[in-house]
């Protein structure tokens, strides 16, 4: 019997140096998850970016259905590549708008550059004192930007496709 | 988390290891005796099936004879040969072996038989299991001399066993092997209670 | 006869054709120029509100790669450029350049070229280019474009199949003016070196054949009638047929020496080098039983439809759709108040009995014979069990992108499902994917960016606030050892 | 040879692991939704049975009969089996972390996957020699990612089908399986 | 992870019922489930073990190395087992008989070192004992519907071979549910208990979104 | 003027699954009439007891899952599970042999996974199956050919099970092979025996014959295509013939194999069935060359002397995979 146990420990301690000769390096897994995610950088998940959510998924720290823009299609892929099971987007978090950027009401705009900072892309051009613009085609639709502007001047639209982007969609099942 | 040291874990191992292998070990010891108990007492009952028990007075178990292909236990009454079990095994299933428990008197007349294990098609072969069927129980008091030998055989085969209704190949496996086996206790008799 | 080979799937239709003379339209009041061209390509307008434009004039430029220059089809006054309902399956508006005719089709001088063998091949491309020419088959790819081919070009097709069911306007063409598109075909073989040029038309069209043969007497081109399967005409299948060749996914026919095109386009390119007028007309189909009196019709470019359809009897009463190009490709109209473009070959007023009536779908029962019947050797039922549990990568993995949308396996179908519809939402919903991953990637970048700039600002701040203080540090300490040193 | 054959088709078909004895079923039913990872699987499966196999086979023979330890033959083989699992995983994880992280959860359930203790215990009670352990072992993983595979395939094409709601899942799966288990009892007799 | 004694038997019984949920420890479930009386038996086994086991792993975590900690789990689990084996071998030898290689094969019911790794390993000693006590129970729950399915299904008896767990006096608590009945053989061989358990759970399914 | 706008084609397809369903039950009224023939009543009554559960049974799952009753009866697939199911079982089964196994191949096979098009088991082979293994006495009991019974005698076989007749059944000719050499007999022997007829079984070649008719009746209709049809013939022939080449004295001749027990009517009818088989030419072939071989491996050394339904749920549950397998990587591949 002590010589069962005495086995025993060495098998233990060959695992002991495996786990340690063998340990990996670094960890991918948050890239992988980091591509998944939309990069709208909004905060909504309550983490400061897409970045630092993925390290908190990594780590077990946060559920997979934290991120509102990238709804249930983003849970879909973040569950397929963890292979753990889906579930629906946690409402906590907020929920999935239709895809909008910002616009800034000009003639409203005063000039305060108050809504710089906050935009996680930059894709607010302006001066002190002078009027703004939201680049649509860089803005994320985070509207991290709409709370700081104390005229209220900035609005989100909705992302309507041109003729030329037009896609068919199924009207079927 | 940073791995702790290997002899740490197995120091680990070994020690939980030595724990509760411990502990298995008492209880072992403690349930030994019944567990050998319950082991013999099983294979005793068994054979019993085929050989009532007040019929031998000695210890079956230790009173057993391996001839290929048999295993053979021997019964006696006051040291007189009175029976012998067989446990035999034929290939001519529906599906593969069929292995049988015959027990047979010094004489030459089957005691019962029991099956113990077999392949044979659910709801067709397997009325030969006495939990099934009493087909089984139509052995018992037949004897190799009272019938012709071309009466050791199913119906079908123009013999006096009945086969059971879609199945023929296993009943007349088992009545062949029956036959068989009683063949060879009468011509092996010395050599089996020697 | 030159040695044929067959595609794979394909159907034989009813062929519902009738081969008229061309008839000639009357100058609308209005006429009508999408700025909108290929997929997302714009041109850009080149004239305002208010300027007055002849016939042949320029009024939108090719400033984008794959665009094509925009001709006013006759002269007038531009009324507007503003959003206007377009010939495209979205049924939105975009918008258009509004020419109001004057009537009078006042035209800028032409600019006729005898010989053509006289000018550079390059010359010759950019005169099409400039010509505004563009496949009149159905894409409307930019002409020039293809034929500047980067490698040896030994075949040029003139693809005058015309599989789709009801349409006979190349047919009509060939039939009226045979001569001008072999010339055509003539200096586009010229424009290429190709060995050889084919010329292929289906083996039901007799008269046609006819005319052709005459015009190319002459000539060293090949007429060849190819077998009445749809589509022949697609350009793989034809290209197959004549060649044997099977030209890959995901590689152009001219990578394979092959340049195949429209009869339509033949002429047009004699139009443009021979006679130097730019495209601003074709030969257009407008048939059904919907339509009181169908014909082949030389239509300006940019005429509405609601008068075309006028200049044929209108409506007959039962008129159910219309469509823009042949009932297996084209697109169903919400609405006549759309103005005909380059790429309109068709217009086909459907009528009840001709329309599939609208059974509904039953669940698909793998019976393949949707891939049985498909010329891209596709396995359609699987696309679509992909599609509709929304396994796009699957898509990807058994080429949904090879699909031409041509149908077949659509009306072969006996559970009725609408697979090609099917198709186009599973391409258009990976686009729209890759498109999402492209603007996520940007987004990255720069929130990278950003941080790397804040977080370098506010390295700087502390170093310079360190270095103000070492400063600080320096004066005081040199201060207080003055003290000392004062005392 | 013909024995082993013989051993090697009934334990991948006719005794078939998971549609006849009923060994494996949590990495079978857990495993199989997409394809690929079920052929990922049935190889490290394969890995771990097929040694699991041999050396419980070793432990028994050479250590625990000579010291007539047999009552503790459960222990000891579920240990060298984790001690072969926790291996295969760390292996695993350094050259290949993504296969690593798509079995994640079931990579440390092979441990406890009926299967590897069954083949052991197996082995045991039918008395199976040194060759025919090995035999039996492949045959057995063999089995099992046969059926693994063939059951993703089946899934996959399930995933995309109109199936009424309660049924949708683990149901589905269930009832798929059973109906291959029972296209499997056409194989009896064969071995 | 709400950890209240409600919550904790909830979970075990119903919302989370290792067998009928999280698909865990199918082997024996399918196995052993023919007549409610192997049924029975298993249960009692399985969740004794898991309580145990919950019990054992709960009260030793602390001492447990993170990276070793699965082969002890099983260590422990395996040592649970060979106990109950043996005692199941002295005391109800042909229950244990009847139950096969299933007995041993406890300790690789995945439902039991799950229960460890997920909960016994994070949580106190009471909680982890009711955790195991309502997972056992929840998976001895349906094991009994199985086999009592599958009995009547297959040979139209329910509690045959009772003495097997009560004893001699037990030997008649068979009931004939269907007189005359053939029985079908499909739901006692194995195509009948997949099939049977994923009727059960679909069931379990329809009930749940109704509630 | 405004339109109704689609997608196109617009052109009305021209065929439907309710013809093709048709064209099929045409197609088995041969071997109905054979079996009529050679039987009496009692197969129309199998055929009448399993259509009336097949209908009613999608009826009732139909509107359990709330939808068109209907558009889905009448596509016409139940009935020909019902159909091949009847002509698959004992004639002179009782009448809850033909219930139960209709009612497990309608709901458990067909309607659990969502109904036609969805089930990737034939519904028809695993009802059979089923019964087969719940059943296995009522399954093996065959009317003897050419014993033609009254309606009334077989009403009374059918429902209440308590006629007896001399020589009412027998067993199928495969399975009475089976039982002769088990006993060492040798082929020969078999062949003279009052079951044998001219090559097959005696009444079964006739009814594999109108299987043959039927089938090729679909192939002309181009209901079905040759490749499952052909690879489950030769996969069956050619492994038949070697065996028969190699050792005349205990294997069958692949005519034999060919018209015997359901080998024509699983060529024709139950392989191509086309939601459980697989879907591109190739892996049709594979296919069908598999269900062929598993025939021929499991009449030769398995327990069922049939095999025809084992070997195509087999083959049904690996049609997934031979599909992922073989899909055509057309053009790209051959760069
Ligand atoms: C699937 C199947 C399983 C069978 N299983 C058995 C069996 O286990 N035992 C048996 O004796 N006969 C079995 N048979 C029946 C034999 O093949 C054969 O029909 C029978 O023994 C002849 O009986 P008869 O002489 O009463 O007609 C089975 C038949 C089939 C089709
Ligand atoms: C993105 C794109 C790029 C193309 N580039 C070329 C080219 O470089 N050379 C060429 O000859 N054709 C080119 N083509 C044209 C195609 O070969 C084809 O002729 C055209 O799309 C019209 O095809 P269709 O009428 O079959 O629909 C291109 C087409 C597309 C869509
Ligand atoms: C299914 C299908 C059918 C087509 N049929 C014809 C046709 O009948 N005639 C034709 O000229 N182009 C047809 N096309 C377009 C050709 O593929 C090709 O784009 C055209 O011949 C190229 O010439 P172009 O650039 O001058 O238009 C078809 C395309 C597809 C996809
Ligand atoms: C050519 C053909 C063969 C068929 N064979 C079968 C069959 O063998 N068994 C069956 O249940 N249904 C058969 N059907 C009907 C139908 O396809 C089947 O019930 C589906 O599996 C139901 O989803 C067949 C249909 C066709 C068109
Ligand atoms: S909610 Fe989503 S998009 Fe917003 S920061 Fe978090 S992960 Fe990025
Ligand atoms: S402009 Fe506003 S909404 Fe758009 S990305 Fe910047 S902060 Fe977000
Ligand atoms: S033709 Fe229709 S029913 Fe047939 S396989 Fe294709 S999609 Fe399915
Ligand atoms: S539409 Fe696409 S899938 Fe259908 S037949 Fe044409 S190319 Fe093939
Ligand atoms: S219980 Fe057997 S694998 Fe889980």
């Amino acid at each position: 019997m002590l010589f069962l146990c005495v086995f025993f420990a060495l098998l233990g301690l060959g695992l002991g140096y495996a786990a340690r000769y063998l340990k990996v390096q670094g960890e991918p897994l948050v890239e992988q998850i980091d591509a998944l995610l939309p990069q709208t950088q909004c905060g909504q998940c309550k983490y400061p970016g897409c970045r630092p959510y993925a390290q908190a998924i990594v780590d077990e720290t946060a559920e997979i259905n934290q991120c509102p823009p990238g709804g249930e299609e983003t849970i879909a892929a973040l569950a397929n590549l963890l292979g753990v099971a889906t579930q629906p987007l946690n409402a906590e978090f907020g929920e999935t708008n239709a895809p909008a950027v910002a616009f800034i009401i000009e003639q409203d705009c005063i000039g305060c550059v108050k809504c710089i900072p906050p935009c996680p892309v930059d894709a607010i051009l302006g001066a002190s004192k002078q009027m703004h613009t939201v680049i649509a085609s860089e803005c994320t639709g985070c509207e991290l930007c709409i709370a700081p502007c104390p005229v209220d001047c900035i609005i989100m639209r909705p992302l309507a496709p041109p003729p030329g982007q037009w896609q068919w969609t199924t009207h079927h099942d | 988390m940073k791995p702790s040291s290997p002899a740490n874990a197995a120091l680990h191992i070994g020690l939980f290891s030595f724990m509760i292998v411990g502990l298995v070990t008492l209880v072992f010891h403690a349930t030994k005796d019944k567990i050998a108990n319950n082991e013999r007492q099983t294979l005793i009952s068994s054979l019993q099936t085929v050989l009532p028990q007040d019929s031998y007075d000695n210890d079956l178990l230790n009173d057993v004879i391996k001839i290929q292909p048999y295993t053979i236990y021997r019964a006696r009454k006051t040291n007189q040969p009175i029976a012998a079990i067989f446990i035999s095994t034929t290939p001519h299933g529906y599906n593969g072996d069929i292995r049988l428990l015959i027990g047979i008197n010094i004489d030459g007349k089957i005691t019962a038989i029991r099956v113990l294990k077999h392949k044979e098609t659910p709801g067709l072969g397997d009325k030969i299991e006495i939990k099934k069927s009493d087909w089984v129980l139509g052995f018992k008091h037949k004897s190799l001399s009272d019938m012709s030998s071309a009466q050791w055989a199913v119906k079908q085969d123009g013999g006096s066993f009945d086969q059971f209704t879609g199945a023929t190949i296993t009943p007349r496996a088992i009545v062949n092997e029956v036959k068989k086996t009683g063949l060879f206790f009468q011509q092996n008799q010395q050599v089996i209670f020697q | 006869m030159i040695k044929q080979w067959k595609f794979p799937g394909g159907i034989a239709l009813g062929d519902h054709k009738q081969t008229t003379e061309i008839r000639d339209t009357a100058l609308p009041a209005e006429l009508i120029y999408p700025l909108l061209q290929r997929s997302d390509c714009y041109a850009t307008a080149t004239v305002y509100p208010g300027e007055r434009v002849l016939k042949g004039q320029v009024i939108a430029t090719q400033k984008k790669p794959l665009t094509t220059p925009v001709h006013a089809a006759s002269s007038g006054v531009i009324k507007e450029i503003a959003p206007h309902l377009i010939a495209h399956p979205s049924g939105l508006t975009d918008s258009c350049i509004v020419i109001e005719t004057d009537g009078l089709d006042e035209a800028l001088p032409a600019n006729p070229c005898l010989d053509y063998h006289l000018e550079t091949a390059e010359n010759l491309r950019i005169k099409i280019a400039q010509a505004g020419i563009v496949g009149l088959g159905g894409a409307a790819f930019p002409t020039a474009e293809k034929l500047q081919a980067l490698q040896p070009i030994h075949t040029l097709i003139i693809n005058g199949a015309e599989c789709e069911p009801y349409i006979s306007c190349d047919a009509s063409l060939i039939g009226s003016h045979a001569q001008q598109v072999v010339q055509g075909a003539l200096i586009m073989q010229y424009i290429l070196q190709a060995e050889r040029c084919i010329i292929a038309i289906e083996n039901n069209m007799p008269a046609t054949l006819q005319a052709l043969h005459e015009a190319t007497s002459q000539e060293s081109i090949q007429i060849v009638s190819v077998p009445a399967i749809y589509p022949t005409g697609g350009e793989k299948q034809l290209i197959k047929v004549l060649t044997g060749k099977k030209i890959p996914a995901n590689s152009l026919p001219t990578d394979h020496g092959v340049v195949c095109q429209n009869v339509g386009t033949a002429f047009a390119v004699y139009q443009a080098i021979i006679q130097g007028i730019p495209l601003t007309e074709r030969i257009i189909t407008i048939t059904g039983k919907g339509i009181n009196h169908p014909g082949n019709l030389r239509v300006k470019i940019g005429t509405p439809i609601k008068y075309l359809i006028e200049q044929c009897g209108g409506y007959s009463q039962n008129i159910q759709r219309l469509i823009m190009g042949g009932p297996m490709m084209g697109i169903a109209l919400s609405s006549d108040d759309i103005a005909v473009i380059k790429a309109t070959n068709c217009l086909l007023g459907m009528t009840n009995n001709e329309l599939a009536e609208s059974q509904s779908a039953m669940p698909c029962i793998r019976c393949g014979d949707c891939s049985t019947v498909c010329p891209a050797e596709l396995l359609p039922q699987q696309l679509y069990w992909y599609g509709r549990s929304g396994q796009l990568e699957q898509c990807q993995d058994y080429q949904l992108f090879d699909c031409i949308e041509c149908g077949c396996c659509d009306i072969v179908c006996p559970s009725h499902i609408p697979l090609v519809q099917s198709f186009r939402s599973s391409k258009g919903e990976l686009i729209i994917k890759e498109k999402q991953a492209a603007q996520a990637q940007l987004a990255k970048k720069r929130y990278q960016n950003q941080q790397q700039r804040r977080e370098k600002e506010q390295q700087d701040k502390i170093a310079k606030a360190a270095k103000r203080q070492a400063a600080i540090d320096k004066i005081k300490a040199a201060a207080a050892k003055r003290k000392t040193q004062g005392v | 040879m013909k024995h082993y054959l013989l051993l090697l088709i009934s334990t991948i078909l006719v005794n078939n692991f998971v549609l006849v004895r009923f060994l494996g079923l949590c990495p079978f039913l857990g495993v199989s939704r997409k394809l690929k990872s079920a052929v990922g699987m049935g190889l490290a499966t394969t890995f771990v049975l097929t040694l699991a196999s041999v050396s419980s086979y070793l432990l028994y023979q050479y250590l625990l009969l000579p010291l007539d330890l047999q009552y503790l033959r459960t222990i000891s083989f579920i240990v060298v089996i984790a001690v072969v699992v926790q291996l295969t995983e760390i292996l695993m994880h350094k050259f290949s972390p993504l296969l690593h992280r798509k079995l994640g959860l079931y990579l440390p359930l092979i441990t406890t996957n009926c299967a590897v203790l069954g083949v052991a215990l197996i082995n045991l009670q039918q008395a199976h020699g040194f060759i025919e352990s090995i035999v039996f072992g492949v045959g057995t993983a063999l089995g099992f990612t046969l059926v693994l595979v063939l059951f993703a395939a089946l899934r996959e094409r399930i995933d995309a089908a109109d199936v009424p709601a309660p049924f949708r899942g683990a149901s589905i799966g269930l009832i798929t399986a059973g109906l291959m288990s029972m296209a499997f009892m056409g194989f009896i007799g064969l071995a | 992870m709400a950890n209240n004694t409600q919550t904790i038997i909830r979970n075990g019984l119903w919302q989370n019922n290792q067998a009928l949920v999280a698909l865990l420890g199918l082997c024996p479930l399918l196995a052993v489930s023919n007549t409610v009386i192997n049924s029975l038996g298993l249960g009692i086994a399985t969740t004794l073990t898991l309580v145990l086991s919950n019990g054992l792993v709960s009260s030793l975590r602390r001492y447990i190395l993170p990276e070793i900690r699965l082969p002890l789990f099983v260590l422990m689990i395996a040592g649970i087992v060979t106990i109950i084996e043996l005692l199941m071998n002295a005391w109800f030898y042909e229950l244990y008989k009847t139950l096969g290689i299933f007995i041993p094969l406890i300790v690789t019911n995945c439902a039991i070192i799950g229960r460890a790794e997920v909960f016994a390993s994070k949580n106190r000693i009471l909680p982890s004992l009711i955790d195991g006590l309502a997972m056992g129970l929840g998976f001895s729950f349906a094991l009994l519907l199985l086999g009592a399915f599958r009995e009547v299904l297959g040979a139209g008896t329910l509690f045959s071979q009772a003495d097997l767990l009560f004893g001699e006096a037990a030997s008649h608590w068979q009931i004939n549910v269907f007189d005359d009945y053939s029985g079908m053989l499909l739901a006692l061989l194995p195509p009948g208990a997949f099939i049977a358990l994923g009727l059960l759970v679909a069931a379990k399914n329809a009930i749940s979104s109704k509630l | 003027m405004q339109f109704s706008t689609s997608c196109s084609p617009f052109t009305p397809a021209n065929t439907s699954v309710n013809q093709l369903m048709r064209q099929v039950l045409i197609a088995l009224l041969p071997a109905l009439g054979t079996m009529f023939w050679l039987f009496g009543y009692t197969v129309l009554l199998q055929l009448l007891l399993s259509s009336i559960t097949a209908l009613l049974a999608e009826a009732l799952c139909l509107w359990l899952r709330k939808r068109p009753i209907k558009v889905h009866l009448f596509d016409l697939s139940a009935l020909i599970t019902a159909a091949l199911l009847a002509l698959a079982i004992p004639t002179i089964a009782p009448w809850w042999i033909s219930v139960s196994g209709t009612l497990f191949a309608i709901i458990i096979a067909k309607q659990v996974y969502g109904g036609l098009g969805y089930n990737p088991f034939n519904p028809a082979m695993a009802g059979y199956v089923f019964l087969l293994i719940s059943f296995p006495q009522q399954m093996t009991a065959w009317q003897s050919p050419f014993l033609f019974l009254p309606l009334s005698d077989s009403l009374q076989l059918i429902f209440s099970g308590h006629l007896v007749i001399d020589g009412l059944s027998s067993a199928t000719i495969l399975d009475h092979i089976k039982t002769q050499l088990s006993l060492g007999l040798s082929l020969t022997g078999i062949q003279s025996s009052a079951l044998f007829g001219n090559i097959a079984g005696k009444g079964w070649e006739l009814i594999s014959l109108a299987y043959l008719l039927g089938g090729l009746w679909l192939l002309y209709r181009k209901v079905i295509s040759s490749h499952i049809p052909v690879a489950v013939l030769s996969g069956l022939a050619i492994p038949t013939s070697i065996h028969y080449l190699l050792d005349t004295g205990s294997a069958n001749s692949a005519l034999f194999q060919l018209l015997s027990g359901a080998s024509l009517c699983a060529a024709f009818f139950i392989a191509t069935d086309p939601v459980s088989a697989a879907t591109s030419n190739s892996g049709r072939l594979i296919y069908g060359i598999l269900i062929g071989l598993l025939i021929y491996i499991i009449r030769t050394w398995g327990g069922y002397p049939d095999a025809i339904a084992f070997a195509v749920l087999l083959a049904n549950l690996s049609a997934p995979a031979i599909d992922f397998y073989t899909h055509p990587k057309p053009l790209k591949q051959q760069l």
